[in-house]
C-alpha cells in the first residue's frame, strides 16, 4: 500500500514537450508510472517516447484517457492556470514541480482546488513516489526500496538523502512525499500524517521540516492526539539567521517565530523522536523498534 | 524584494492613499534644495533596507535647509546594520494627533492576505503583538473578493471613533490591500498612519515587500530593485541563479537545495564548526553556477575551508564536478576543499574530480567533519 | 407554521436610520416582528423608536443580541456589501429590499452566500410575512390574515393583488414570500416550493411568475416530481413584446425564451392550475378542493 | 443601456482588442473626408440601437469616398424599427478569410457570465443555437476568478487550428471579459471575429449591453447614453424615474409595479381591449410622477381610455389621487379615465378624487372592463 500515489494511478503531464517535462516524464515511464497523456498546447495529435499521446488541453486529455492525476512541469509564471486547468478537467491529484509560483496566485488556487475537492501536492516541491508502484516527480527511483517508512519533507534533496540513509540501512519506504518549500502549499505535514497513519503497510513516518512557519508544530499537535505509528522527525535550520529567506521562500524566521528550536521543542512534546542530523534516522528508527 | 520607503510611497500614492509632501536625495545638496522647497522643519530619512534605522541614527529632525543639509551629509554614506546609505528621503514635519499601524501580510497559517491594524502605531507592530495584543485587530481577506468595505469599515472603527476618520481610515485600507496585489505584495504597511489636528489621515512611512515571484509579469515594479543598497555577493549570486546568504564562520558551503544546504550548516555546527554561509546552486546543471559559487565563496577572507554536498537527482554530480575543476584551473584555490557527490552520475564526477587531482567522498557526515577539521587547522 | 421566519425571527435591520428602513421598521414592530438591533455606521449607540438599540456594524449588532436575520433597506450600490457583512456577522437569513443591485455584484454575492449556508431573499424583493407571526420587509400586513396557503411570487403589487383576493375570500396564507423581479436571485421558487412541500401547515400554494427567464419552467418539473400539494399558478406578461424589460430587469423575453405562453405551458404539464387572471386564484383553490 | 457599435468598438479597444480602423460622422462630408483618409472601400453603418440593420439598408458597401458620402446621405436620418439614424460609422473594407463569434452574456440559471464562441460567425447567434446547436461552445465563468487562461484556450480551440490564432483568440476574450466586467454589461459581443488571409484576428463589429444598475458607479460609461437615438417618451419616462414602454393598443395603463402593470395589461387584453403602454410608476409616493405619467399617456393619440390601477403598500394611494388632480387641473383630459385604487390610504384617495369629480373603483377586474369598454366606444 502507499499514499496519494499507487498502481491506479493514470497520469497526465502537463509541459511534457518541455525540457523538464520531457527529461523527466521518460524517468516515470522507466519507472513504469502509468503516464496515459501529455499536455502542450498546439502540439495536440503528437505522440511522446511513442507511446504517450499528447493533447492540446487537460479537458481533452482526460477525456480520452480516464486521468485521475497530474504533474506540473511548467514555467512558474503559467503553473497556477496549469493547476486551475487540470482541476476543471477533473483529476483528483494534482503534483506541482515548478518552483517560483507567486504566492499571491497560491492563495486563489487553494480556495478554487478546495471547491472542488482536489488535492495538490506542491508547487516547488519534488513530488511523491511510492516505491515499485508509482513515481510522480523527480525523486530519483534508484535511491528508494519498497517498504513500510513514510517519509514526507518540505524539501528536495535533503529527502534525498534522508531516503538514501534509510534504504542504505535496509529500510524501505512505503511513500515518499515531498510537500515543498513554498509559504502556501495544498498538502501539508497533518495531512501526510493522516494518510500515513490510514495506510496499513505503513508502519513508522519520517518528518523533515524546516525553518518559517508553524506548520510542523501544528502537526506535531496533531501527531500527539492522532497518530499511533512511531514518528522521527528532523529540522534543518537551526544555524539559519532571523529575517532571510534560505533558498525555499517559506523559509524564513519571522521575529522569534519559525525557528528550529521551537519546533524541535514541538516535536519532543509531541513524543516525536527528533534527528540532530539526518544520519540519525536510522539509529532513531532502531531506538523505536521499528524493523527495517 | 524590499522597497525602499521612497518607492513604496509612490506605489501608495498611485493607489489614492493620501501621503505627505517629500522628495528623495543622493546628496546634502539636493536634501538642502527639497527642504528649502517645503519651507520649515523637515525631516531627513535613510533610504536603507534595515529596520531600527531611527535608533542608528538614520533619521533626523531638521528645523530649516541648512539643517537638513548637515543632517543629509551625516546620513549619507553611513552604514545601518552593514548596509550604505545612498539616499534620504526628506519630507516636512507633520502635526500628529494619532498614530495608528495599518498593514497586510500573507498569513501562511490561513492561506490568505490578512489585514493587521493597531491604534498603537509608531512602533515596532511585533513589540505592539508581544505586549499588548488586545491593541491589535487582524482580518482575513479572501482573495477572490478582496478587502470588502465593511470589512474596512470594521477594522476602521477600531482605529478611530469618529465617522469621517473611519471612513477616511476604511478607504485607506482598501487601496492598501489594491496596491499591496498589485505590487505583487507579500507584505504592505503604513506604519505610522496618522490624524493630524483638522482631522485628515495621512500615511507617514511607507513599507512594501515584493514577492520575488511576481517580477517577472511586473517589469515596473523589478526596476524599483536598487542593487546598490543591496550586499554585492548576494547580487551577484542572484544575477547567476543561486541563493547565497553571507554568515560569519569559516566553512564556506556550497551545496544544491535549500534543505540539505541548511542541514549541511546544521551539520558543520554539529561538529563544531561555523558555516561561512548558505548558498544553495539549485536544481538545475551548469557548470557555470558552480564557477560563480567558488568566486563567491573564496572571495570571502574568512573562509578556510570549502565544503562541496551534492546529492544529484536533477543536478548531475559529473556537471557539479566540471564546474569545480573548471573554476580552479582559472584560480588556485587558497583554502582546502572537501567535496562529497553521491547521486546521478556520481562514477563519473569521481573520474573528472580525480583526473584534476580531487578526492571526493560520497559520506555527508565524513565529508563535514573533514572540513571542518580543515577550517580549524588553518585557524 | 410558517417558512423562513417566524416568531423565532430575530431581525436586525440594515440602515435602520434611513428614509425607507426607518419608517419600514415602525411598520415591523407594530406588526410584532422582533426587531433586535438596526446598523447604520457612525449612529451606533443611537436607539430607533425608543427600543431598538442602533450599532455601528453588523458584527456587534448580532454579537449583542444573538440576531439570526436581517434585512436590507441600504441604497443599491451599498447592498451587496450590507449582504456581505450580514453574512461575516453570521445571521442565517438575509432579505434584500433594495432595488437596483447590479447584476454582475449577485454573481459574486451568491457563491459567497453559498460557502456560507445563508439564504438571501430578493434583491429587489418586498420581503416576506408570516401572518400573524412575523413581518420582515414592506408587504403590507393588513392584506393578510393567517391560514394554510403558502404564496410565493415574483412580484410585489401583483403579490399583494392575489393576497388580497385570498384573505377576502376567505383564504388564509402561511407565509408570502417576494423572491424579486431580479435575474439572480438569492431563493427561487424550487427553494419556496420545497419548503412549502415540508412544512405541515401548508395546504396549498400560489405561484406567481413572470416572463423571463426559465425559473417557473424548472420549478414546475420540480413540483411534478417533488410537490405533493395543490398549486395554482399565475404568469404575468402575457402581452409583453419580446426584448423589452418590463419594468424589473428578469421580466424580459429574449429572442422566443422566456414568454409567458412556454411559463403557462410548463405549468399545465406539471399539473399546475393556470390562473388567467389574478382573480381566477379562489375559483381554482376551490376546484381543487382546497378549504378556506 | 445599449451602446452604439463605435462606442462598443472603443471600449473594446481600450481593453487591448485588435479593432480595425474606424471614424464615425454625422454628416454626409464627414463620412466622405473618413472615407477619404482610409483611401479604398469602406463600409457605412448606420448606428442604431436595433437589430437587423443589414436588412433595412443600414450598413452599405462604398468603394470610394464619393460613394461613401453617397451613402451616408441615404442613411443618416433613415428611420430603422422606429429609430431614427443619427450616425454612421465608416471603416476599411477588411479582407476575411473567416468570421466567427464570440460573446459574454449574463446567464441567470447558472448566475454567472456565461461565454459562448461559434466558428459559424457574422449571422445570429441566435439563429447559429436553433440551426446548428453543435457549433456553439459555451463556458460558465467563476466571476470570483474571472476568464482564467486556460479556459480562453479551450475556447480558442473550438475557433481555430492554428496556435497562433487560438492564442490571439484566447487573448481577446479575456480582454472582452474584462471590458464587460469594467462596462457593467450584461451581454458583450464581437460578432463577427474575422481572421485575415494573413492570419491576423480581429474585432470587426462589437455589441455591448450595460446593466443600467451599473451606470451610478460608472459615470464614463453612463456620459455614452445617447437620448438622441431613443424614444422620447420612454426618455423622459426614464428622467422622471418611471418606467415606460410604448405598445400599439388604446387602452393608456398607469399602475405601480412592474407584476401589477404586466397583469394589467394582459387582463385589458383578456376583456377584450389593447394596452397602449407598459407604465410603472415604481415604489415611492410621488405626485409629480403621476403627472408625468398622464402626459406621456395623453400624447399618444391612439389612447382612447386610460385606467390608473394601484395597489397601494409604499405608494400611498392619495398620493397618486393628488398626481391625478393636479394633473386634470392643468390640462383637460380629452379621454376618459378610470381610477382603481385600494391599500394605503385608499379613503383618503377615494375623498380627494371625488372631490374633483372622479369616482374610484377598488376591484381590478370591474375597473379593467370599465376601461375597455370605453375605449371601445370611442374608437
Amino acid at each position: 500500500m502507499s499514499i496519494f500515489i499507487d498502481r491506479a494511478t493514470k497520469l497526465v503531464v502537463q509541459g511534457i514537450t518541455g525540457r523538464d517535462g520531457s527529461f523527466h516524464t521518460k524517468q516515470m515511464l522507466e519507472y513504469g508510472t502509468h503516464v496515459v497523456a501529455g499536455v502542450t498546447p498546439g502540439k495536440g495529435g503528437q505522440t511522446f517516447a511513442d507511446k504517450v499521446p499528447v493533447f492540446d488541453t487537460m479537458a481533452e486529455a482526460v477525456a480520452a484517457t480516464g486521468a485521475n492525476t497530474s504533474v506540473v512541469y511548467v514555467p512558474s509564471r503559467f503553473a497556477a492556470d496549469a493547476v486551475y486547468e487540470a482541476a476543471d478537467a477533473g483529476v483528483r491529484l494534482i503534483v506541482c514541480i515548478s518552483e517560483g509560483v507567486p504566492v499571491l496566485d497560491m492563495t486563489r488556487v487553494m480556495p478554487y482546488l478546495r471547491e472542488r475537492k482536489v488535492r495538490l501536492i506542491g508547487p516547488n516541491c519534488p513530488g511523491a513516489i511510492s516505491p515499485g508502484r508509482c513515481k510522480v516527480g523527480i525523486i530519483p527511483g534508484s535511491i528508494c526500496r519498497e517498504g513500510t517508512v513514510g517519509v514526507v519533507s518540505r524539501s528536495g534533496t535533503l529527502t534525498y538523502e534522508v531516503i538514501h540513509q534509510l534504504t542504505r540501512a535496509g529500510y524501505g519506504q512505503s511513500s515518499c512525499i515531498g510537500i515543498g518549500g513554498d509559504p502556501i502549499i495544498g498538502t501539508n505535514f497533518i495531512d501526510c500524517l493522516a494518510a500515513f497513519e490510514a495506510d496499513p503497510d505503513t508502519k513508522a513516518i519520517v518528518m523533515i521540516g524546516e525553518i518559517g512557519g508553524t506548520d510542523e508544530q501544528q502537526a506535531a499537535e496533531y501527531a500527539a492526539a492522532h497518530v499511533t505509528k512511531p514518528i522521527v522527525g528532523f529540522i534543518a535550520g537551526q544555524t539559519a539567521p532571523p529575517g532571510r529567506r534560505m533558498g525555499h521562500a517559506g523559509a524564513i524566521i519571522s521575529g522569534a517565530s519559525g525557528t528550529a528550536a521551537e519546533k524541535m521543542a514541538a516535536f519532543t512534546r509531541a513524543g516525536i523522536a527528533v534527528m540532530k542530523r539526518p544520519a540519525d534516522v536510522v539509529s532513531l528508527l532502531k531506538e523505536r523498534r521499528v524493523a527495517a | 524584494m524590499n522597497l525602499h520607503e521612497y518607492q513604496a510611497r509612490a506605489l501608495l500614492q498611485a493607489a489614492g492613499i493620501p501621503v505627505p509632501d517629500g522628495d528623495v536625495a543622493a546628496t546634502p545638496a539636493e536634501a538642502e534644495a527639497i527642504a528649502k522647497r517645503f519651507g520649515g522643519g523637515v525631516v531627513v530619512k535613510a533610504q536603507v533596507h534595515a529596520g531600527g534605522r531611527g535608533k542608528a541614527g538614520g533619521v533626523k529632525l531638521a528645523k530649516d535647509a541648512a539643517e537638513a543639509r548637515a543632517h543629509a551629509e551625516k546620513i549619507l554614506g553611513m552604514t545601518i546594520k552593514g548596509l550604505t546609505v545612498e539616499k534620504v528621503l526628506v519630507v516636512p514635519t507633520a502635526d500628529i494627533a494619532s498614530e495608528s499601524y495599518v498593514g497586510v501580510i500573507l498569513d501562511r497559517a490561513s492561506q490568505r492576505p490578512v489585514l493587521m491594524v493597531s491604534p498603537a502605531g509608531g512602533i515596532d507592530i511585533e513589540e505592539v503583538a508581544a505586549t499588548t495584543p488586545g491593541k491589535i485587530m487582524k482580518l482575513g481577506v479572501d482573495p477572490r473578493f478582496g478587502l470588502l468595505p465593511h470589512q474596512a469599515m470594521q477594522l476602521g472603527f477600531f482605529l478611530y471613533d469618529e465617522l469621517p476618520q473611519v471612513r477616511a481610515a476604511a478607504a485607506i485600507m482598501r487601496q492598501l490591500y489594491d496596491a499591496f496585489v498589485r505590487a505583487g505584495g507579500s507584505l504592505a504597511e503604513i506604519n505610522p498612519l496618522i490624524t493630524t489636528p483638522d482631522g485628515a489621515v495621512l500615511a507617514l512611512d511607507a513599507k512594501i515587500v515584493v514577492d520575488d515571484n511576481e517580477l517577472d509579469r511586473r517589469p515596473g515594479i523589478a526596476a524599483l530593485r536598487d542593487t546598490a543598497s543591496e550586499n554585492p555577493a548576494e547580487v551577484k549570486a542572484r544575477e547567476a541563479g543561486l541563493t547565497f546568504i553571507k554568515l560569519d564562520g569559516s566553512v564556506g558551503c556550497c551545496v544544491n537545495g535549500a534543505g540539505l544546504a541548511m542541514a549541511t550548516m546544521d551539520l558543520v555546527k554539529y561538529y563544531g564548526g561555523e558555516p561561512a554561509n548558505f548558498l544553495d546552486i539549485g536544481g538545475s546543471s551548469n557548470p557555470e553556477k558552480v564557477v560563480v559559487a567558488l568566486e563567491i565563496i573564496t572571495a570571502d577572507p574568512r573562509v578556510k575551508a570549502i565544503l562541496f554536498n551534492i546529492f544529484g537527482g536533477i543536478t548531475r554530480c559529473d556537471d557539479v564536478a566540471n564546474g569545480i575543476v573548471t573554476a580552479t584551473g582559472r584560480t588556485k584555490l587558497a583554502v582546502p576543499i572537501v567535496i562529497r557527490l553521491t547521486g546521478t552520475n556520481e562514477e563519473l564526477a569521481v573520474k573528472i574530480l580525480e583526473r584534476a587531482g580531487f578526492s571526493a567522498l560520497t559520506d555527508m557526515d565524513e565529508a563535514v567533519k573533514r572540513a571542518v577539521e580543515l577550517a580549524g587547522r588553518a585557524a
